[in-house]
């Protein structure tokens, strides 16, 4: 009788205990998750958006990126990022990125797509021919060997490699409009 | 085991809101179409993407201005009035380290808990067909780790540990705590600087719906009791109480 | 003699009591699956819980077109409680409560007793609940939360009431009375059940 | 950084983020720190927990503001009305740090009787060419010794009245707490109260800082805002100790490197100037003008020779001046706003932007966006496609007008490819390659590199070139595609052209061409071969967070520049446990924890040098080795900070009869129209910035669905009286109308914007952000539709924090 008595109380699920607290249920015990990022690996990098210098860790799982979080090992930001710092994981998750090089032709209102060959081919003639057509070799007896036809804008986003030979190419070129963010 | 908490230091947010951003990207959420449409504050309420987000106050009095901003996310109460209404056993669930825990796997989308929470925290998933919430980054805790937001929080508004040791901190810090004693004890509380939590969007006394327990505590038990007794009754009757009612009944037509 | 038959429901009405029941039955047993965690099993019979609401929202717009219907069609039997249907509860609903005292002088029920016509008017009224309260509860968003959280316990209001009245229905309608299924099957009884159970049922 | 160099010797941020935690009172000018240089915050935070105090001055309520102990309003326009207000104060009550101040700056030196200064114009003004002749500035200075040196005359009582100390004084005795009130707008009680705080730092073993950023930067006398900073900052004593300094925080990841590298048309790598027509037509004028005759510029020829041979090799020698005539020379100012200007008149014919947007972030953007029009060609490397690359379609253009062809080159992002940047406290750390490049995207080092080898490859088959030799000659060899990194890394550091052995630091570099260098202050990166000092990530266990084995900080990796100043002349540390050097004199030697930026150790010998030595020199680039509090040359519009009205500005200015800045250029192209003084049309002061949500053009935010969402659209903040009197409603479509041009804007009525009582007149003041333009997923207008084309005297940096304008409520 006893079973049954204790049956029908938990049939019909009014135990007095039950009434009485109203809380049915008693925590349930913690288990570890899986991880989504279980077994990715881990590359430092330097947040590409202010002058901060944060870090931050990017996770990739083969060459597909999966998240990207603040370098808990970083002493500048020691693990913590701003409102852009989070976001980075859309710079490169993003269906709006330029994948293909794009010449748009005078008075044309459409882009075309090119191969990298032929474009760095056209550029480098656009430069030689302005670069030439407008040099002035010397000024007022002044050997100052420059054009004033040409000019360079950029790049507070690149490397510091890439600013020293953007640097190096420019007054090779004998360009003196060399101008850049700083400037603004 | 012990219970984890988050404390937020209100005064300490600058509302730059990397906390909603690392929210959506651990947890893979979708933006939402916003416009700017007068304040700072976007996307202008939770939803089933939009799982915490930092409200916004400007106070302009005596010539003086504030700027006051506070974090919601689900508060993860130890007496959970989505997990009382919850229909399903398993889809939301109070951990033993405190989170209360939506497991959308469970969830069928009775939408109880969105009805029943005293912060109105719950949001429905229309894509899905589910409820959603923040789950206190279960994945990331249950492995040791901080929750997103708390991590990359870069004011240093939010601390992430033993819900005791954090309520021991707070009582040292200027300020009024929030959430010590609500609805039996949040996991996510608040310092505020005044004592005026209405000023920071949270509800002076939370309670759980009046309606909540009647339906829960009191109606549906006694549902029980009478659905179950009156099976029982019936089968009694059958064999107690109705040959005597033959019997009574055959007399009477024998008279008249 | 063969016994005579004698014709107690339309084919309308037991029709639309069918509908009406076995919607009832299926709503009940997928809505009981949510009324409480204890119950929570009973939706493996519908091959789990999202299957079960589906069910209940079909089965709901069954319920609630045939709802007018089941009114009318019965209303005339049963929906009507005169003077000696109340005389006939005060006398322990009939002698159903049988204590000699009260049923002295008990008149004899008409074609349906009052019995049946409170379950009609529990039925009746407890379906309109459910529609109401029903169809808030399944679009709660847009409304207020009070109104939906008065719907969550006018819900469970109904069910009660009408569940348990229900076990009466079903053990009345089967074990309790023999005979008497055939009324809502073939839709005639045999004369002599009619006069034991409905003396006042003019036939005919 | 122009107005630090002429302060101090440097131009880049003296201390580091995690400094601010050091600091007993932060005062935050001319920036929204939190919101644009938001890990600050964090260590802002940690300071504040230490008891530090937080100051904010900005014109409106900011995210910052709201952290802030004390926050005033300031009229965009007026910081060195309000600087000049805190000098006079620390002057007038002597709250300055005495000893710092008679070592360690040029106080008590004499400036010659020929200087002075009459109703805002400095002595030696040429009206005609608005350009001063710093000769009558210069110090009064010794007949020569022995050894044929002279040095400047120095009055230690200060009562000289051609002494420093009296011209700052009676300078800046305009500048009373009434005038700053009026002038600023401020409220009296908070200038004193903040007056008094900031003054506190004076006090010996306390310490200071001022953040600052474009707020400082872009107005017409920004330098002299900066130089202003400076002033207050050497009364105080809070250069070179830890929690002090100038901090100017730097708005891109890396416009530090690309500043460093010398982007910019007044410079070459290693902030030495771009050789000039006039001064220096041969290499030995060069070297001579350029070279001065004491402080640490005297090794310059060793930097400019090591550029040169790193520039071209073996074919730069002794005969050829190491091809110096290889180097363009300039010989006008072609500066960003020249260069458009150049552009609008149809000079230009080619233009490339590396990862740079000037339709969206250039003034007048009218004008810029119309010049790029006049261009044959144009080159944009990005991540996305930009305003620039698509100017030929923006709104209300016919594309078929425009001529312009252009190529738009697919960039590859910051953690797609391999290299270094710098942040804004000189740390250059290496980023790490985590994923291939999306798409068909290149690495801008990798363009550049096959870019260079297709044009040399022309050169060399033309036989009727001209003058290729520059180009033919060049030191670029990197290999093919994606050059080496560390080839280049060494190529900067320097080597021993014999040996090739990479040099341990700019010490090491000679100016007869034994060895080359592409950027000495970075010399001492890659001081063994494989060994590069960017990618050191080992953080400190203890200290102060000078972290000095993470990265590398130029120069030689000290953190904390100028730090000779954090411990009295016989060298004992200000603050105990905030010490970075430290004169041990039971052991005689100095205890460092920062790379002294001074001579602590005899090179040859070993040997410690005492104390007494460099507490004479502690600011080593400077030639006469003290902290400028006038500066004799450098600034091209006075030797002290002076306040000028903003070029468009509602009121007259009460400091002197002079309105504006007059060593300015003025631009006279048909679009750059200028609003008269207290214009009726235009009675608003507007003043632009940025939002945490946002980076720059948005290009790089706008396209993150996350960002877009937190501030989908460009809007206008404005006052609730303001718009009241506009009839306008919180979020009213707006538009703002300068001269220039209309920007239209989503109204943004608020509390924290108020009205300014300037000396009687009531101007309210409106504030935009500058994100927007007509490409991404989220387009909005340009604001810079309405900015001037008017730039500082020294750094032509335009005035975008200070114009005026009109609102218009959008009727359709």
């Amino acid at each position: 009788m006893e079973f049954t008595r204790r049956e029908f109380l938990k049939v019909s699920g009014a135990t007095g205990l039950g009434i009485a607290f109203g809380r049915f249920l008693s925590p349930v015990k913690v288990y570890a998750q899986e991880l989504r990022i279980k077994g990715a690996k881990e590359t430092p990098t330097i947040c590409p958006y202010c002058g901060g210098g944060c870090g931050i860790l990017v996770h990739t799982v083969g060459d597909k990126i999966v998240y990207t979080e603040g370098d808990s090992n970083h002493p500048i930001n020691v693990g913590r990022l701003c409102t852009k710092g989070a976001c980075v994981y859309q710079i490169v998750d993003n269906d709006k990125r330029l994948t293909k090089v794009l010449y748009r032709a005078p008075g044309s209102t459409e882009w075309a797509e090119k191969d990298w060959n032929w474009a760095l081919k056209e550029i480098a003639k656009r430069i030689k021919s302005t670069r030439d057509a407008n040099f002035k070799a010397t000024e007022d007896g002044v050997t100052v060997n420059r054009t004033e036809a040409i000019a360079s804008l950029g790049g507070a986003a690149l490397d510091n490699e890439e600013d020293y030979l953007l640097s190096k190419m420019s007054r090779a070129l004998g360009i003196v409009y060399l101008e850049h963010q700083a400037r603004i | 085991m012990a219970e984890k908490a988050c404390l937020v230091d209100v005064t300490k947010c600058i509302a730059c809101r990397g906390c909603q951003i690392a929210c959506k990207s651990w947890n893979q959420l979708p933006a939402e179409k916003t416009t700017f449409d007068g304040t700072y504050e976007n996307p202008p309420d939770l939803s089933a993407s939009t799982v915490t987000k930092i409200k916004f106050r400007e106070v302009a009095e005596g010539g003086k201005v504030k700027w006051l901003f506070r974090k919601v996310q689900c508060f993860h109460c130890t007496d959970a009035g989505c997990v009382k209404a919850c229909p399903v056993p398993g889809a939301l669930t109070k951990l033993e380290d405190g989170t209360v825990y939506l497991d959308q796997n469970k969830c069928t989308g009775c939408k109880y808990c969105i009805m029943n929470c005293p912060f109105e925290i719950p949001r429905w998933d229309a894509t899905k067909g589910k409820a959603f919430k923040c789950n206190f980054c279960y994945d990331r805790t249950s492995n040791g780790l901080p929750p997103a937001c708390q991590k990359i929080c870069v004011g240093g508004a939010i601390q992430y540990g033993d819900r005791d040791t954090l309520i021991a901190y707070a009582k040292t810090r200027p300020g009024f705590l929030y959430g010590e004693k609500e609805l039996g004890g949040l996991h996510w509380m608040y310092l505020l600087p005044v004592d005026d939590p209405e000023l920071y969007f949270l509800p002076k006394e939370p309670k759980l719906p009046k309606s909540l327990i009647v339906w829960k505590d009191i109606l549906k038990p006694i549902g029980l009791i009478l659905g179950g007794g009156s099976i029982l009754a019936w089968l009694g009757y059958h064999f107690l109480l109705m040959p005597q009612k033959e019997k009574l009944t055959k007399e009477a037509e024998k008279h008249s | 003699m063969a016994e005579r038959m004698i014709q107690r429901t339309s084919v309308g009405q037991r029709l639309i009591h069918w509908i009406h029941g076995i919607s009832f039955v299926i709503l009940g047993l997928t809505g009981l699956a949510l009324f409480h965690k204890s119950l929570f099993g009973l939706t493996a019979i519908f091959g789990g819980v999202d299957s079960a609401r589906y069910l209940h929202r079909v089965f709901a717009w069954i319920f609630t077109f045939n709802m007018p219907l089941f009114i009318a069609v019965w209303f005339k039997d049963c929906g009507i409680i005169d003077a000696l249907d109340r005389k006939w509860i005060a006398c322990g609903m009939g002698g159903y409560l049988p204590i000699k005292s009260l049923y002295a002088g008990c008149p004899p029920a008409g074609k349906f007793n009052a019995g049946q016509k409170m379950f009609y008017w529990t039925a009746v009224l407890g379906g309109i609940l459910f529609v109401v309260s029903g169809f808030i509860i399944m679009n709660p968003l847009g409304l207020a939360k009070q109104t939906v959280r008065a719907a969550y316990i006018l819900h469970d209001l109904a069910t009660i009431c009408t569940v348990t009245f229900f076990f009466a229905h079903l053990y009345l309608g089967t074990l309790g009375a023999p005979g008497s299924l055939r009324a809502i099957f073939q839709g005639n009884v045999n004369e002599e059940w009619a006069k034991h159970h409905h003396g006042r049922w003019q036939i005919g | 950084m122009a107005g630090l160099g002429p302060s101090f010797g440097r131009g880049a941020m003296t201390n580091h983020w995690i400094d601010y935690r050091n600091a007993d009172v932060i005062l935050v000018l001319g920036s929204n720190t939190c919101e644009n240089h938001p890990v600050s915050t964090t260590w802002i935070d940690e300071a504040m927990e230490k008891g530090g105090k937080l100051i904010v001055v900005d014109p409106r309520f900011t995210r910052t503001a709201s952290k802030a102990n004390i926050y005033a309003p300031l009229r965009p326009g007026t910081d060195i009305a309000f600087l000049g207000g805190l000098i006079n104060y620390v002057l007038q009550n002597k709250l300055y740090h005495e000893e710092y101040l008679m070592n360690y700056s040029n106080v008590s030196f004499l400036v010659k009787p020929e200087y002075s200064f009459k109703d805002g114009i400095f002595s030696g003004y040429d009206k005609e060419k608005r350009k001063y002749d710093m000769a009558t500035w210069g110090y009064q200075m010794s007949p020569p010794g022995p050894d044929g040196k002279t040095t400047p005359l120095q009055d230690k009582t200060l009562k000289d009245p051609n002494c420093v100390y009296q011209i700052l004084k009676k300078h800046y005795a305009r500048y009373t707490p009434d005038m700053v009130s009026k002038v600023c707008g401020m409220p009296k009680e908070s200038f004193l109260e903040i007056a008094k705080v900031y003054a506190t730092t004076g006090k010996p073993g306390k310490a200071g800082t001022v953040l600052y950023a474009m707020g400082i930067t872009q107005h017409s006398n920004g330098s002299q805002n900066v130089r202003a900073i400076s002033e207050l900052q050497i009364l105080l004593g809070n250069m070179g100790i830890a929690g002090g300094g100038v901090n100017a925080q730097r708005g891109e990841a890396n416009v530090q490197g690309s500043t460093d590298y010398a982007l910019l048309f007044h410079l070459v790598p290693g902030y030495m100037a771009s050789p000039d027509k006039v001064l220096h037509p041969i290499l030995s004028d060069y070297l001579t003008k350029e070279t001065p005759k004491s402080g640490y510029w005297v090794n310059k020829p060793k930097f400019f020779v090591s550029l040169l041979k790193a520039w071209w090799g073996e074919n730069a020698t002794k005969e050829n001046n190491f091809c110096y005539d290889y180097l363009p020379k300039k010989s006008a100012n072609y500066s960003w706003i020249a260069l458009f200007e150049a552009m609008y008149a149809g000079k230009i014919k080619g233009l490339s932007c590396w990862g740079e947007n000037p339709a969206v972030s250039g003034p007048n953007s009218n004008l810029e966006v119309k010049a790029l029009g006049n261009l044959d060609w144009l080159v944009v490397s990005d991540l996305f496609e930009t305003e620039t690359a698509s100017f030929w379609k923006r709104p209300g253009v016919n594309p078929a007008e425009i001529k312009t062809e252009v190529f738009l080159l697919p960039a590859c992002g910051s953690y797609e490819k391999e290299g270094s940047i710098t942040n804004s406290g000189r740390w250059a750390q290496w980023r790490w390659k985590a994923c291939p490049a999306v798409g068909e995207s290149k690495s801008d080092l990798e363009m550049m590199n096959e870019l260079f080898e297709e044009i040399r490859a022309l050169y060399k088959k033309d036989a009727k070139a001209v003058f290729p030799e520059p180009i033919v000659k060049l030191n670029w060899d990197y290999g093919k595609g994606e050059p080496n990194q560390d080839k280049i890394v060494k190529e900067i550091n320097g080597y021993t052209i014999a040996d090739g052995k990479p040099v341990a630091n700019f010490t090491k570099l000679a100016d007869d061409g034994s060895t080359m260098c592409g950027n000495w202050i970075y010399s001492g990166i890659y001081p063994e071969d494989g060994k590069n000092l960017l990618k050191r990530r080992i953080r400190e266990k203890e200290g102060i967070g000078l972290n000095s084995e993470w990265a590398f900080a130029w120069p030689v990796n000290r953190r904390i520049i100028y730090n000779r100043c954090s411990a009295n002349p016989a060298g004992q540390p200000y603050n105990k446990d905030k010490w970075l050097v430290r004169w041990n004199d039971t052991e005689k030697k100095w205890e460092t924890r920062d790379v002294p930026d001074f001579g602590w150790k005899d090179a040859k010998t070993g040997e410690m040098i005492p104390p007494e030595k460099s507490a004479a020199n502690p600011y080593i680039m400077q030639p006469e080795g003290k902290a400028r509090l006038f500066t004799p040359v450098g600034m091209a519009d006075g030797p002290m900070a002076e306040h000028y009205e903003p070029y468009e500005s509602p009121v007259k200015n009460l400091l002197s009869g002079t309105q504006n800045d007059p060593a300015v250029k003025i631009w006279a192209a048909d679009l750059d129209k200028l609003a008269p003084v207290a214009s009726p049309e235009y009675p608003i002061i507007a003043t632009t910035y940025r939002v945490v949500e946002h980076y720059q053009t948005g290009t790089l935010t706008r396209n993150l669905p996350w960002l877009a969402e937190l501030m989908p659209n460009l809007f206008v903040e404005m006052s609730v009286e303001l718009a009241q009197a506009k009839g306008i409603k919180n979020g009213d479509k707006v538009k703002v109308v300068s001269i220039r041009g209309e920007v239209e804007a989503i109204a943004c009525v608020t509390p924290r914007l108020k009205a300014y009582q300037l000396n009687g007149k009531t101007v309210e003041v409106v504030g935009l952000p500058w994100h927007w333009g007509w490409a991404t997923a989220a387009p909005g207008d340009v604001t810079n539709k309405i900015t001037p084309h008017i730039g500082d005297a020294n750094t032509m940096i335009p005035e975008y924090k200070a114009f005026l304008v009109d609102i218009k409520k959008e009727v359709a």
